[in-house]
Formats: structure tokens, C-alpha cells, sequence
């Protein structure tokens, strides 16, 4: 027998005003009258009004899940599943989209039907860490939806104490301030981290994410534990006549207002003749002078890409923003993508040994130090990993001479710096 | 039987296949950008290539005729091929300047706003809520809904002086990250704990090990092992409360709305930063939780006449001065504003610099 | 029997050398045979050979006063003086100069005098905290010597655990950025604690510093437990001819560079006629822009101070410097001053009361924190005070309400905001 | 008799009767000034009047010869007034321009160098030493003699891109203050505890208390109550021996000199800053401290030739990097630069700001 529709006078009002409305959505669904999904979603529905009406969620938690994985279902049950029977499973599916979230509509159209015939015709595109979330499926739907869903490709996303689902920015699909092919750098690390990604047995969670510059546009920087972040080596590429026209475009006054003023590190300075003075050196490669003059500068050509590690929300300690493990890395050809990958193995093995129970590696670096960490996973340590120095004497420093003697074996031949 | 079929462990799918083909073939050697009008991107490749975007904004948690929907607007324009951005927002790629005007009187028309580029408010980062998590103090898709909708005009216009990237979340959690602007649920009473239960449901030495402040010590309560909170030292986060569901830290009343800014995540002139505490106290009113709305628009009202081009939110603030944000927004400062967190020294002001 | 010179084959190396050399004086000293501090100062130079060449110091310390005073006398008494009997003590005076350090001949003249009869005849010019500080004397001597310099008009300065000697910048007395009467301020808050100064039962140390800038010429900042700055609310004088001279001087790109580029606020901006636009509300008060044209830029005319509280080393936690809690303090009329007064008074009370032993006022503000310090003190929480606001959720705001009430009360109408 | 003689509690003198009459008739009116060559300001008062300052360098610690030599000159060219700074320079004040040269010729041959002005490196903040501390692990007059015969050219010129501003300090204590460059002594070996004496001479908990990383305990050797430390945990940083001097934390071998740079304490442009630990372990060599000597002239080389004017030598090494300094001086970088102190972390590059 189906159920009519739920008075919801509360989330009514939310199908009003111009921003396409969720509710509207839902609405849609649960009167599609017939479809399987109908009555569950009118169900769902009369839950959320009540949620609204007692300012209060109703889902608990549980274990659901598909056949081999151990992540990427989240259970939901109703603790009110007496009022609202039919959605009392409201289990949510987290896909990978294709790096980048490109789609063609064949594509998206078949999700559409599978999402029809199995879960509730809600999907969210996407969740803040990248999934496709399929929101909404019986338990006994769960493993017929992935099994079509995986038959067309694609693959389960992370949750849990795992590797999760990752973002790499539109960068080199549309952007000329790409420093790298962020699509291959994601879809290599993510993928050689399968196993901790669908049987996660990390300490915790771990987010890798890819921004082709300093721009950031995937927020790698504070929500990603391993943030792979573009930038180059050499000097910038200036079109000096563009520049001109950009002053000319501003005004002079406006042009240093808005870009000699606003670099962070005072590596520009404007020519009397109106060109740009560009210090290298100084250039912390922020990408704020090349956003503003898009046609007159550009990252240089030496490029490759800077990691963060640690960067996650606030949780025990407080948020904690990503900071630099390693400066430069070269990205150009496979055995250079494959040395991003190898590091990603090695730290998420570092973390798995040394890490406590939900503990993320942002945590686990801060309480035994950056030094430790370094050389557990091998990595050298170099001053643009700091801010500056230490600013107090509260450190035992009678292996001086070793550590003198350590830097410069490293700066004195070039064999060192090669690894 | 399906139950046993093993899962084709494929991974993250190539993009390749699926992307507009001006985009593949120019990948990676794209030239310059700029932006023709709201909602509108052209990129030109070092080919020569051209290619416009029509942005446009979306529900996010879409049913699947909304997500038809968007399939038809692509077949039509786009060879079938369509993209999202990390803020749900759709990518409509044409390769010819005289299909913008029609792409966009469609979207509109099929209700979809065509904006969210350059200096505009761009959709709202957007979490569960009380559509599908198991610990909100609040919805997600509510705010973001009632919020885009008196912003609205700033999505569709790029009258900012920068990108302004918001963010919910629908607990302290704060799966959104962080903000230029913030809205985030703020507890403000401890946990109310319902004993019979902890016992059965909760790890206790796990639970005790999430507190931040080690409010959380084991107890005994009519015979049970269970926990209890020192209230004095408790500063209601919630964090208790994922893993040990007794420990009843959402109230309609006591859960309130607190609104942060300055968040930023990219390296753009300033280094990243967190978004501080401005507004606490505002009420969790469904469905269209006003008091935010407003305060969400006073602060932006503020940004918008008083920043200059390219100033973040926070930078604009970092410029201006904390005195005068609290002056230009009218918003009081009080004593919760000063961090009493570890560190909290260095929020200080250490120096002769001041704003008067 | 006068003792002969001893060999100091060490020192003697540090008599070579264009700078003034004090191992050249003291060795005057030692061959002023006849006088009375000839063999002390010669014992005294074995001594000091000894650390050289043994690489350690050989003074301990001892309970060594005036009469009626309690500190300013920091006692030494050899740990080898079986080999040099002569100077087994060698104690200092620390005398409180004049404010400024400004001599008329006649004075330092007789400092001499008195110190060629009852000390080592070795002067410093000053201490760090600012004290003159006669340096060797013995116990019989020390009072004999004080005697002379109080009746010259002068008083001890601090030592151990109470209100130390203080400095004022030059300020008023010879520089155009004075924004209050440095040595006026100064005289009257110390003078006001001399009892904390020669009776010493805080705590700990507490030092005040006085600047007539931003550009902190008395090391105040760091280097005071309270530091008093000059500062003003007013719009910048600007006398724009003289600007564009210095635009001509300098040259466009240059005075960019130099001034526009270094404002830490981006608060100027330099008009397409070469005159000086200044964002007075974004200016925070450096002094830079107006170092660079002493001629073009003043501070304005609305003065005053700003009060920072906590600096100091190292010890225990790390060195601190002091944060502001009073962003403005008009200092005007004698009223004005007596508020400052006032204010150093109430802040040594509270810390007398409230810090544990040893502690300094900046750690016992770390430890209580600023709210409850400023509550207890009885000032008003400003935004001035902060960098930025909490970046943390990890607060019980439930008395929001409440605070709300406070700031709008101060707020609302002048008559708070006045006292 | 006069031990009885109750003090006269005089405080802080009136300056007004010593100062110089010109700086005193026009107290608080300057209007600007200017510097007509390294040594010499030339002030000019609201009044028209005008007055010149001859700046010397002197040894701070005085024998009275010496003060009286100043006193002589000061009758002959200022009508009997001077005045010290806060670095132990002494400065003369004269009322015509042509009385300038006279007075540098006649300090300079009586042996005080005429500089310490404007963007010279001025005389080094001095502290007791072996002199007349009781904690020392150096002496101060003497490396500051070394130093500044090795600096005497940089005193008297005015080549540097900002004011260099130096400190000594005879141990971790730190009297000397914050610097530009900051030579301090730093202990690398834990003391070595003379126990006999502890019982006696230590108030225990007083020294307990001290440690910051309380590695100290209360022990018993041979039956007397003493100290003990543990030596894993102890930074080496002497704060137990002032209060308690059988701690033995000095030793001719181990206690080395480490160099500090970019301290700053005005609020000028940026915000004012501790110095920076760049080099540790050189020996502490009296009597002339050779190696301190050339790492300080090294490291003034590179802020001379690089950093631009006004730069003081903390900002000039926030524009260039820390990479790029270590690069330019030479100087090797290693994990005790990393800060592991409480708070460290913020010292932790938190972004992609990068120098290459
Ligand atoms: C679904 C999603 C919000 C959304 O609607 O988009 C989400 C939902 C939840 N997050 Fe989150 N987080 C989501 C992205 C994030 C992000 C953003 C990101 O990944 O870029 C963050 C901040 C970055 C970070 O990782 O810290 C985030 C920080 C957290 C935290 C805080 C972790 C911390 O160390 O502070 C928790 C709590 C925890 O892990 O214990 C959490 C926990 C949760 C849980 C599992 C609540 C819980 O503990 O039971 C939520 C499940 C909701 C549900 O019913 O589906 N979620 N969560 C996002 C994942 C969708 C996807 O797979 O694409
Ligand atoms: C499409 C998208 C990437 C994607 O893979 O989906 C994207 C695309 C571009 N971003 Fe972004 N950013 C995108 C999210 C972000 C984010 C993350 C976010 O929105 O959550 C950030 C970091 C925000 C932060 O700091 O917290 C981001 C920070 C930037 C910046 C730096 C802004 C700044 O000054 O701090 C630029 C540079 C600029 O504005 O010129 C930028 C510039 C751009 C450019 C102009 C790059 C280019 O040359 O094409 C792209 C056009 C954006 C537009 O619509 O005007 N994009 N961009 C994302 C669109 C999100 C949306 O729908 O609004
Ligand atoms: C004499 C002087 C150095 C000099 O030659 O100029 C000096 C000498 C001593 N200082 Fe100092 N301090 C002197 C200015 C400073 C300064 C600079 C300032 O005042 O501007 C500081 C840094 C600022 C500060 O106050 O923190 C300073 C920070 C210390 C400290 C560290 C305090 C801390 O909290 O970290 C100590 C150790 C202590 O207080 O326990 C200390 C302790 C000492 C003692 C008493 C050593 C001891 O604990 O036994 C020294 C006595 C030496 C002697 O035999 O005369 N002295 N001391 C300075 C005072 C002369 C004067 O009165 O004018
Ligand atoms: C005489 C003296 C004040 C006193 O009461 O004794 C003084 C006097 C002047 N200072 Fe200073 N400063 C004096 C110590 C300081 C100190 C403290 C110190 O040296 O220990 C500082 C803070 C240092 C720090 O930040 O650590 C100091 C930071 C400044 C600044 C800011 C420099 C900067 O850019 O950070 C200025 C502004 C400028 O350079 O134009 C300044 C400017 C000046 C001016 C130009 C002010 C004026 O208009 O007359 C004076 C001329 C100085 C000269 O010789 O060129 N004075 N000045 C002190 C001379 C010390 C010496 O003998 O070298
Ligand atoms: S992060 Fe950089 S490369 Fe990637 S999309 Fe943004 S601007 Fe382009
Ligand atoms: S990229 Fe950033 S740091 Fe580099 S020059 Fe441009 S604005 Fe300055
Ligand atoms: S913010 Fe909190 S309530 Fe919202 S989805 Fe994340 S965990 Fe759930
Ligand atoms: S709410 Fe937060 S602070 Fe309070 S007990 Fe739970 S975890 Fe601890
Ligand atoms: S602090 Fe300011 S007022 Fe005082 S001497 Fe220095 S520059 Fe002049
Ligand atoms: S005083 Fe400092 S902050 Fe103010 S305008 Fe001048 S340089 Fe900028
Ligand atoms: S720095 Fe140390 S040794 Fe030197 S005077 Fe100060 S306390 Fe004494
Ligand atoms: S030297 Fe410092 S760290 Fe070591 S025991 Fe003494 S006080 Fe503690």
C-alpha cells in the first residue's frame, strides 16, 4: 500500500527563492509515484520534517557493506524507523569520480538508472572529499547497486580509518597555471593505495589532495594529510609588453596598488618605463602577480611540485594546516611520477607503524617531531621546511659537528641531493 | 550469485574518456584565460584553441531528474560532456562564443544560476546534516539552500573583491573547512549522558581519549560503568559524542550557530590561514535560520565596500584591523574572542602595530 | 707593601685594536700607584687573567647594602682570593642616571672623584637596564660611597625581586617622533615605585620602558615588563611638496620600493602626480614611512600612548614580548600622567598579589590569562589586543549573551568608554 | 654616624638640569633632522634653532681617566654637557655647524671612533662577563673589544642597508637582549653537580622549579640530600646554577658560543622579533674569539651586499628566504635550527610559499 505524501510545512519553505531547491528535488521523488524509491523517499521525507520540527537528527550508525571491501558504504538506521518504516536503511555509496569530475552524460545518465531501480534517485555530486555519493539504499540494494556501478568502471571511494578519496584540481584540463599533470599525480597515488583505501587498517584517516599551484583550488593545504601542490624552480615567464598593457589597463597607481604592493615578498618592482622588475630570488611563487596578469606572466619552466603533510581539521589538537616535507620535486616523466608514489607508500607506511589510534599524521608529526619524521622516512631536511629558525636555547647541541658534517656531505657534491 | 562476485578493484577512473574533447586535446597547454561576463570562463590554448565555460550552480544533492536535466543541457550544447567543481557547482565547455547566450538562457530557464566565477560568491561548501549524518546539530542542505538564496545576486554578479569561498558544517566537525566565511554549529552546554547506555554501546577509554581537555573520566552510575564530564572543564565540542552516542551534545535550544572568517586555504599572497571566531550565540532556527542569513550578509556588505581588489576576506581584515571589523560590522568582541587555546599567546598583539 | 703588576699576557691582547680598550684603563687604573684603588685594580686584573686563561668566572654572590635600602648594591666576593686577596670583593653600586643620560661635566666629574676615593675607579656607562654602574668596591666602601652620590642628588637603582631601573628613549629632549615627554612619564612612575625599588617583596623583577615611537629606541618591547610607547590616533602630517622631493631624490621606482612596498599595512599609495596618498585607517603606527621622510611625514597631532605588558628572556618558558593592554592613553595634561601612574601602580599591585615566586608579569598572564588579567586589573578588553580572534572552537560560549551586553554597554554610549 | 645616615629617596633626577640648553629650550619641538655625515645629526627645532650631535664609540666600562677625558672635551666644544645611549655611545652636542670637525678630530685622537650613526653597526650591547657576574661562561668587555676592533669600519660608516644592531651575552641568560646578530654563550653538556655543596648552599625546590623541562630531582647521595638530572631530558640552558652554583653548568670546553640573528625590537614595518639560532658550537676562544669574529663579519657581508635599504636583517631574511641565507653565508643548516620547543610548529613552513 503506498503511503501518501508527509505534511512537511517546514521543509516546504525551503522551495521557495531562486537557488534550486533540495527539497523540490526530493519532492520530485517521492511522487514518482510507482518507482520503487517513491514511498521510501516520501518516508525520508517525513523524517527530515520531523528532524526540523525537533531540531534534532534521527541516524545512527551500523556495519553494511560489499563483498571484499571494508569502507565505502555509510551505514545509516533510523531511530525513529517506527514513524518511518520504509526509509529506516538509508545507507550512502561513495564512488571515485574520474579525476578532475569529468563526465559525459551516457555516463551520468547510467548512474541515474541504476540509482532509479536500486537507492532512492538522491545523488550528491559530490562530497567534500570527491565521492559521488549515492545517498540512500536499503541494505539489501547496497551490493546490486555497486555491482552495477563497478561493472561500469568505476570504483568504491574510502571512509574510515583509511586512505580516502582524493581531489586533484581542473588544473591541466583547463588552466594555464598547471605546474603538473595533477589527473596522472592522483589517480597514481590513489591507485597504488587500494588496499588501504577498500580494507582500511590505517591509525586513522588519510586525504591525499592535488593543486596544480599555489592557488590551491582542491584546499589541499589544511584538508588533505599528503597535499601534492604545483610550483617551479626557475624565474617566471614575463611578457614585458603585456605587462605594459596591463599598466596601462589598471593605471599605474592601481597596477602597484594591486600587484607591485601585494606580493607577498616584495620580489616586484615596477620600472620607470613601466615594465616589470621581477626578483626571482625573492619570489615565494604565491601566483598572486600571475593571477592578476594572466596574459604577461606564467609560472617558469622548470616545474614540478611541493608536498604538505598534515593538514586536517581540528579535532584533539586544533586544525592544523599542511607544512612542507619536501620543497621540489621534479614531475615530468613516469619514473619522476613514480617517485611521488613510492613517497606516499613510504609515509603512509611511517604512519602506520607510528601513529596512534586515531591519530593523523598532521597529530602524529606534531608529537614526535618534525626531525624525527624526516628521518624516519628518509627524507632530507631543508630550510624551506621552516618559517625560520628556532628563537629560544632550549636544545642540547653537542652533535653539532655531526650535523655540520651531515649538510655538508649533502651540499658538497651533487651525488646526495640526486636521491 | 552477485553476493560473491569480487570487486574489479579499478581504482580512480581516467578522466580522458570523459572530458570535452578541446579540453583533451589541450591538456596541459593552456595559454591564458579571462572572464567574458558572470559565470562565464574562456580559456585559450597555446593551440589557439578556444573554449568558454558556462557555470552554473546547483542543489548538489541532486534527484535524478535534476541530474537528467543537466545531461540534456549538455547533449544539447556540449557533445555531451559536462564537469563539477570541488564546490558542486556545473561546467558547461562550448568551443563557439555564439552558443554562451543560449547555453545560459537554458540553464537559467531550467532554474540553474549561471555565476560562481571570478570575484563572486561562489555555492556553499556543503555537508550531511540531518539528511544523512549520525551526529548534526543542524542540517546542511537547508542552510546552504536559504543562505544561496539571499546570496543569490552575489553568486550570479562578480561584484566582490575577491572569490569569496563559504563554508557550513553541521556540527564542530566542520567537514565544510574552512572559510572565508564559516557557519558552524557551536554547542554550548556539556553532554548530557545517558548512562544506561554508555555502558553497552561505548569504548570508554576511547571515548575518554577523544576529549581535548580530559573532561571525561570513568564513573560508576547506579552500579553501571559508564563516564561523566567535569563540567568545569568541559568546552563542548561534541567530540565525545561520534564515538560514544550517549554522550547527548546536540540540543534544539543549547546548540547554537557561530559564524567564523578568514579562512583560506591557498597560498595567494598570504599563507594559508584558519578562520576566526566573530559571531557565536545565533540560533539553530530552521528552516531558514534568518539570524545567520543576516549576519552572513552585514559581513559581507562590510567586505564588499570597504576591500580593495584581490584582498581575501582575512586580508582585507589583516589590513583594516580587528578594531575596525568590529566597527564596520557593528558586531560586539567579547572575551570568547580572545584564544585561551594552547598557543594562544601568539594571537596576541606583540607589537606597537595598531588600528585606530 | 703594594703589590707589583701581575703578568696578564691574555689581556694584553685585548689593549691592540682601534676600539677603546677597557684592559688599557683598567691597567691606568693598577699603575696609578699611590692611589687607594692601585693594588685592588691590579688584583682584580690577576683575577680576570685567571678566567681568561682557565676560561671561568671566580665572583660568587653575598648579602652586601646600604642602610634603609634592601637592593641596588649586587655584591661579589672572589672564590680565589687566596691568590688575589686584594680584590676578594668587588662590589657594584647601581646609581640611577638622570633621565635621557644627560651630564653636565660637573656631575660626572664628581662621580669621579668620589669613585677614585672609595671605589675601583671603574665606571660603565650604562647597564642594559640603564643603571650607572660603579663596579668594584669594598663592603667597608659601600656605604661611604653611596653617601657621597645621594647627597649629590642621586638614588640606587633596582636589583632582585622589585621595580628595576628604567630607560627613556632621547625622545623629547632631541628627536621630532617624541609623542609624549618620555623622561617625564618615566621619572614619575618610577619615583612612584621607588619603595618596590629599594625595598624589593614582588615576586620578581618588574622594569618599566619608556619610547617615544614605534621605532622603540629604549628596547622596551622585549626588554620591559612594561613597556610605554608613543603612539597617535590622528591622521599623519603630510606636507606634500616635500614629498615630491623626496620622490625626485630618491627617484620613482626607489620611493616605491622603499616606502610604498615597505608599508607593512599597504596603507600608502603614491599618486600619478608623485604625492602621498595615505590610508590613515589601515596605517598601524610603524613610523617607517615617516623615518624615511623626516622632512615630508610626521606623526599626528592627537598623541599618546600605548601600553604592553610581559616582556622579557628566556627563562622557563621562552623569551616573551609584551602585548598591548592599553591600545591608546592620551598623555597630555598632569592628569593624563597621573593616570599612567595609576595604571603602573594598579598592574605591580595585581602582580604582587597574584604571580608565584620567581615569575614575571608576562608569565603570570600566560598562566591566568589576558581576560582574567585584565579583568582583575580592571581594563577593557579592546581588539587592539589581539592578532586575530580564536581560530578554535574550544570554548563554552553560553554566557555570550552577557558579554554581548558588556561591549554594547561600553559601546553604546561614551560614558563607559570614558573611564 | 653615617652608617645611620637614613637614605634621601631621590629617585629618577630631573634631566632638565643637565641636559644641553638647546636640547632643553626647544624640549619637544624638533622638526626634523637629517645626517650630514656617518657620526654627526643634525636636528633642526620648530624654533629655527639647530643642533649637531657628534657620536663616539667608548668601552663602556670606564676607568675615570677616561670619563674625565670625555668630561674635558665637552667643556671645550658643548659648554660642559654630554650624554650616553642606550649602547654605551656618547654623544656630544654642538650649537654651529663649524665646531663639527674640531671635536671629531680631537675625539678620534684621543681614541674614540666617531660613528654609531644611522645604518652603521653601533656599538654592542654589553653585559658583566668575567668581569663581575657570578654565572658567566664567557666574559663581555672582551668579546665586544674583539668584535668591535673587527667592526670599526662598520662604525664609522654608515653602509649598512639599516642599523645593525648587536648584542653579547655572557650566558643563555641573555642580558644583552634581542639582536640583529646575537652572540650568546650556549652550554652543550648538562652540569656537573657538585653534591657536597647542594645541601647546604640550595634552596632544592627554588631549583626544582627553575628547570623548564624539569629534569631535575630531588636524590640522595651518600645519605645528604642533593639534586640529581636527567640527562635525557636537560637542555643544557643553565638556569638551575644561578640559584644554586653547584649546579656546574660552565666548562671551559663545553660551553660554546652560539650566533642569533634577526632580533628586532621595534615595531617598525614588521612586527618586533626574536633572533634566530644560525650557529652553534664555535669554541669560546679568549682572549679575541677569531671564530666569532668571521662567522659575525660573514654574515654582515652577505646583509650588506643583498638586503635592500631599510631592510633590517630579519626582514631582509624573510624576503630572500632562509634557503637562500644559509646559501649566501654559507652557514650549514641542521635539525637543532628546526624549533622543537613548545609551539614549534608555528615556526613550520605552514604553506607553499617557497624560495628556490
Ligand atoms: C560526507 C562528508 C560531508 C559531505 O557531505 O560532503 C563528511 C561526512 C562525515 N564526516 Fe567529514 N565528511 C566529509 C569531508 C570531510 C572533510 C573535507 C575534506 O575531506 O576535504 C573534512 C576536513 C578535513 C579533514 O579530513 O580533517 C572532514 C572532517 C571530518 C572529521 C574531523 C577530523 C579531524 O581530525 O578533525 C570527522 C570526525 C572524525 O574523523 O572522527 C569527520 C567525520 C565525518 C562523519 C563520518 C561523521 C562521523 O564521524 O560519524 C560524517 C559522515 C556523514 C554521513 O552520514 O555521510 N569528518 N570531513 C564529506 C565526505 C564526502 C566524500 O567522501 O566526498
Ligand atoms: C573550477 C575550480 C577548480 C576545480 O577543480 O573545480 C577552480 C577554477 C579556477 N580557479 Fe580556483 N577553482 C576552484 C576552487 C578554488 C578553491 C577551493 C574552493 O573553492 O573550495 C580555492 C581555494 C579557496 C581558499 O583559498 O580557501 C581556489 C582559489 C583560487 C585562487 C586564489 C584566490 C586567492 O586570491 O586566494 C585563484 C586565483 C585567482 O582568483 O585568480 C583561483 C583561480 C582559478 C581559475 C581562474 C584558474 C584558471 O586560470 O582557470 C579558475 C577559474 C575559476 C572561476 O570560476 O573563476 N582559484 N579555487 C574550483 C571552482 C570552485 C567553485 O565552483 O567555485
Ligand atoms: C648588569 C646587567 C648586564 C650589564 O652589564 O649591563 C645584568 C646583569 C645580571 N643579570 Fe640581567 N643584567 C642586566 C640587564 C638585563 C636585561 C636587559 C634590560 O634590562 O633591558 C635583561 C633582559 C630583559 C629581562 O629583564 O628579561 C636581563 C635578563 C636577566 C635574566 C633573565 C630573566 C628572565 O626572566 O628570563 C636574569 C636571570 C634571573 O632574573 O633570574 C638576569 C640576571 C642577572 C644577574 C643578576 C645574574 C644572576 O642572576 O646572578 C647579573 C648580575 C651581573 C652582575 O654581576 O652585575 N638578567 N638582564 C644589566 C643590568 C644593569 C643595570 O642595572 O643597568
Ligand atoms: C640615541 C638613541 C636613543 C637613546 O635614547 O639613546 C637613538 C636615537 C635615534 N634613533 Fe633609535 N636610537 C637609539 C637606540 C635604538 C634602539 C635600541 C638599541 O640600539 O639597543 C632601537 C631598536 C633596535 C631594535 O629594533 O632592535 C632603535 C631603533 C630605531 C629605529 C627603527 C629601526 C628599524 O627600522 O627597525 C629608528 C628609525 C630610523 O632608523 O630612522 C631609529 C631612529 C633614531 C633617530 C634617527 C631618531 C631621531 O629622529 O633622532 C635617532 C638617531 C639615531 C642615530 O644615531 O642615527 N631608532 N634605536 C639610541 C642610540 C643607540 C646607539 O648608540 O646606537
Ligand atoms: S590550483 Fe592552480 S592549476 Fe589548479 S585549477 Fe587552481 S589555479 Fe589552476
Ligand atoms: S608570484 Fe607572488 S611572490 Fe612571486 S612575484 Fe608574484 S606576487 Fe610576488
Ligand atoms: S559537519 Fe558534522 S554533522 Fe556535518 S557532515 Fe560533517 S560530521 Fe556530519
Ligand atoms: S564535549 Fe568535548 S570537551 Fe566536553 S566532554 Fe565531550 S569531548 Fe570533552
Ligand atoms: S623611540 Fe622614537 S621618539 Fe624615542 S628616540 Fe627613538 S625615534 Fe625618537
Ligand atoms: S607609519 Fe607605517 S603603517 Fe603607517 S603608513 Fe607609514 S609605513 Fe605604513
Ligand atoms: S648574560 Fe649572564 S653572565 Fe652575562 S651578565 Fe647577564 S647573567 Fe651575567
Ligand atoms: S641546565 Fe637547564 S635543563 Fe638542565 S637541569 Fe639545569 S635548568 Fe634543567
Amino acid at each position: 500500500m503506498a503511503r501518501k505524501m508527509p505534511e512537511t510545512p517546514l521543509l516546504d519553505q525551503l522551495e521557495g527563492g531562486p537557488w534550486p531547491s533540495f527539497v523540490t528535488g526530493l519532492k520530485r521523488l517521492a511522487q514518482d509515484e510507482g518507482k520503487p524509491y517513491a514511498d521510501y523517499v516520501k518516508s525520508l521525507l517525513g523524517q527530515l520534517e520531523q528532524s526540523y520540527r525537533e531540531r534534532k537528527g534521527f541516524w545512527k550508525g551500523g556495519t553494511v557493506g560489499v563483498f571484499g571491501y571494508g569502507a565505502g558504504v555509510i551505514p545509516r538506521f533510523s531511530e525513529i524507523a517506527g514513524e518511518w518504516p520504509e526509509s529506516s536503511e538509508f545507507h550512502t555509496l561513495r564512488i571515485m569520480p574520474p579525476a578532475g569530475m569529468h563526465y559525459d552524460t551516457a555516463t551520468l545518465r547510467k548512474f541515474c538508472d541504476v540509482w532509479e531501480q536500486y537507492g532512492s534517485g538522491l545523488i550528491a555530486l559530490h562530497g567534500q572529499s570527491g565521492d559521488i555519493m549515492f545517498q540512500g539504499c536499503k541494505t539489501e540494494n547496497v551490493q546490486k547497486a555497486w555491482d552495477e556501478f563497478n561493472a561500469m568502471g568505476f570504483d568504491m571511494g574510502g571512509a574510515g580509518a583509511g586512505v580516502r578519496t582524493s581531489i586533484s584540481c581542473v588544473g591541466a584540463a583547463r588552466c594555464e597555471q598547471s605546474c603538473f599533470d595533477e589527473a596522472k599525480a592522483m589517480r597514481m597515488c590513489v591507485n597504488s593505495a587500494l588496499d588501504d583505501m577498500h580494507r582500511p587498517s590505517l591509525p586513522y584517516k588519510f586525504k591525499f589532495k592535488f593543486s596544480g599551484c599555489a592557488n590551491d583550488c582542491s584546499n589541499a593545504t589544511q584538508r588533505a594529510d599528503m597535499a601534492v601542490l604545483g610550483t617551479w624552480r626557475d624565474d617566471m615567464q614575463v611578457n614585458q609588453d603585456e605587462v605594459k598593457k596591463k599598466v596601462a589597463e589598471l593605471g599605474r597607481k592601481e597596477f602597484i596598488n594591486q600587484v607591485i604592493r601585494m606580493c607577498p615578498s616584495q620580489a616586484l618592482s615596477l620600472n620607470d618605463d613601466d615594465t616589470l622588475d621581477v626578483d626571482n630570488k625573492s619570489c615565494v611563487r604565491c601566483m598572486h602577480c600571475i593571477n592578476v596578469c594572466t596574459k604577461a606572466l606564467k609560472p617558469g619552466k622548470d616545474r614540478g611540485v611541493t608536498v604538505l603533510l598534515g593538514g586536517k581539521r581540528t579535532l584533539k589538537i586544533g586544525d592544523l594546516l599542511g607544512t612542507v616535507v619536501v620543497p621540489f620535486m621534479k614531475l615530468e616523466n613516469d619514473e619522476d611520477y613514480q617517485k611521488l608514489v613510492e613517497l606516499g607508500q613510504n609515509i603512509i607506511d611511517f604512519f602506520a607503524e607510528n601513529a596512534l589510534e586515531h591519530e593523523r599524521i598532521g597529530e602524529m608529526i606534531e608529537r614526535i617531531g618534525l626531525v624525527n619524521f624526516l628521518e624516519g622516512v628518509g627524507l632530507d631536511l631543508d630550510p624551506n621546511m621552516i618559517r625560520h629558525p628556532r628563537t629560544n636555547p632550549y636544545i642540547r647541541t653537542d652533535g653539532w659537528n655531526e650535523e655540520v658534517e651531515k649538510w655538508n656531505a649533502r651540499h658538497g657534491g651533487g651525488a646526495a641531493a640526486a636521491e | 550469485m552477485t553476493e560473491l562476485r569480487r570487486p574489479d578493484e579499478c581504482g580512480v577512473p581516467d578522466p580522458m574518456p570523459f572530458m570535452h574533447p578541446v579540453l583533451r586535446n589541450n591538456y596541459g597547454k593552456w595559454a591564458w584565460h579571462d572572464r567574458p561576463r558572470p559565470g562565464v570562463l574562456h580559456h585559450v590554448a597555446e593551440s589557439g584553441d578556444e573554449v568558454w565555460t558556462v557555470k552554473a550552480g546547483t542543489q548538489r544533492q541532486m534527484d535524478i531528474h535534476t541530474v537528467r536535466k543537466l545531461c540534456d543541457i549538455a547533449d544539447a550544447f556540449c557533445d555531451g560532456h559536462l564537469r563539477f567543481t570541488v564546490r558542486s557547482n556545473v561546467e558547461f565547455m562550448v568551443t563557439s562564443a555564439d552558443k554562451i547566450d543560449p547555453l545560459i538562457k537554458r540553464l537559467e530557464a531550467e532554474g540553474f544560476p549561471v555565476g560562481g566565477t571570478g570575484n563572486s560568491v561562489s555555492m556553499i561548501s556543503h555537508t550531511q546534516g540531518w539528511l544523512h549524518c549520525d551526529i548534526p546539530g543542524t542540517d546542511a542542505s537547508g542552510v546552504v539552500k536559504s543562505l544561496m538564496d539571499t546570496l543569490y545576486e552575489e553568486f550570479k554578479n562578480e561584484d566582490m573583491p575577491n572569490r569569496v569561498k563559504i563554508t557550513t558544517s553541521c556540527c564542530e566537525i566542520n567537514c565544510g573547512g574552512q572559510g572565508d566565511i564559516a557557519i558552524n554549529v557551536q554547542h554550548t552546554k556539556p553532554p548530557r549522558i545517558n548512562h544506561d547506555l554508555v555502558a553497552n554501546m561505548c569504548e570508554r577509554p576511547a571515548v575518554v581519549a577523544r576529549c581535548p581537555v580530559a573532561a571525561i573520566r570513568p564513573a560508576l552510575v547506579n552500579g553501571k560503568a559508564t563516564l561523566e564530564v567535569d563540567e568545569k572543564k568541559c568546552v563542548c565540542c561534541g567530540a565525545c559524542f561520534p564515538p560514544c552516542p550517549p554522550m547527548q551534545i546536540n540540543d534544539p535550544e543549547h546548540s547554537k550557530i557561530a559564524i567564523w572568517v578568514g579562512g583560506k586555504h591557498s597560498s595567494t599572497r598570504s599563507r594559508p590561514a584558519f578562520h576566526k571566531l566573530v559571531v557565536a550565540g545565533l540560533p539553530n532556527n530552521a528552516p531558514r535560520w534568518p539570524e545567520v542569513a543576516e549576519h552572513v550578509r552585514m559581513i559581507l556588505s562590510a567586505y564588499k565596500e570597504n576591500a580593495r581588489p584581490w584582498e581575501r576576506m582575512g586580508e582585507w581584515i589583516d589590513r583594516i584591523g580587528w578594531p575596525r571589523f568590529f566597527e564596520l560590522t557593528g558586531l560586539p568582541f567579547t572575551k570568547y574572542h580572545v584564544d585561551n587555546w594552547r598557543g594562544g599567546r601568539s594571537s596576541l598583539n606583540a607589537s606597537a602595530h595598531l588600528h585606530f
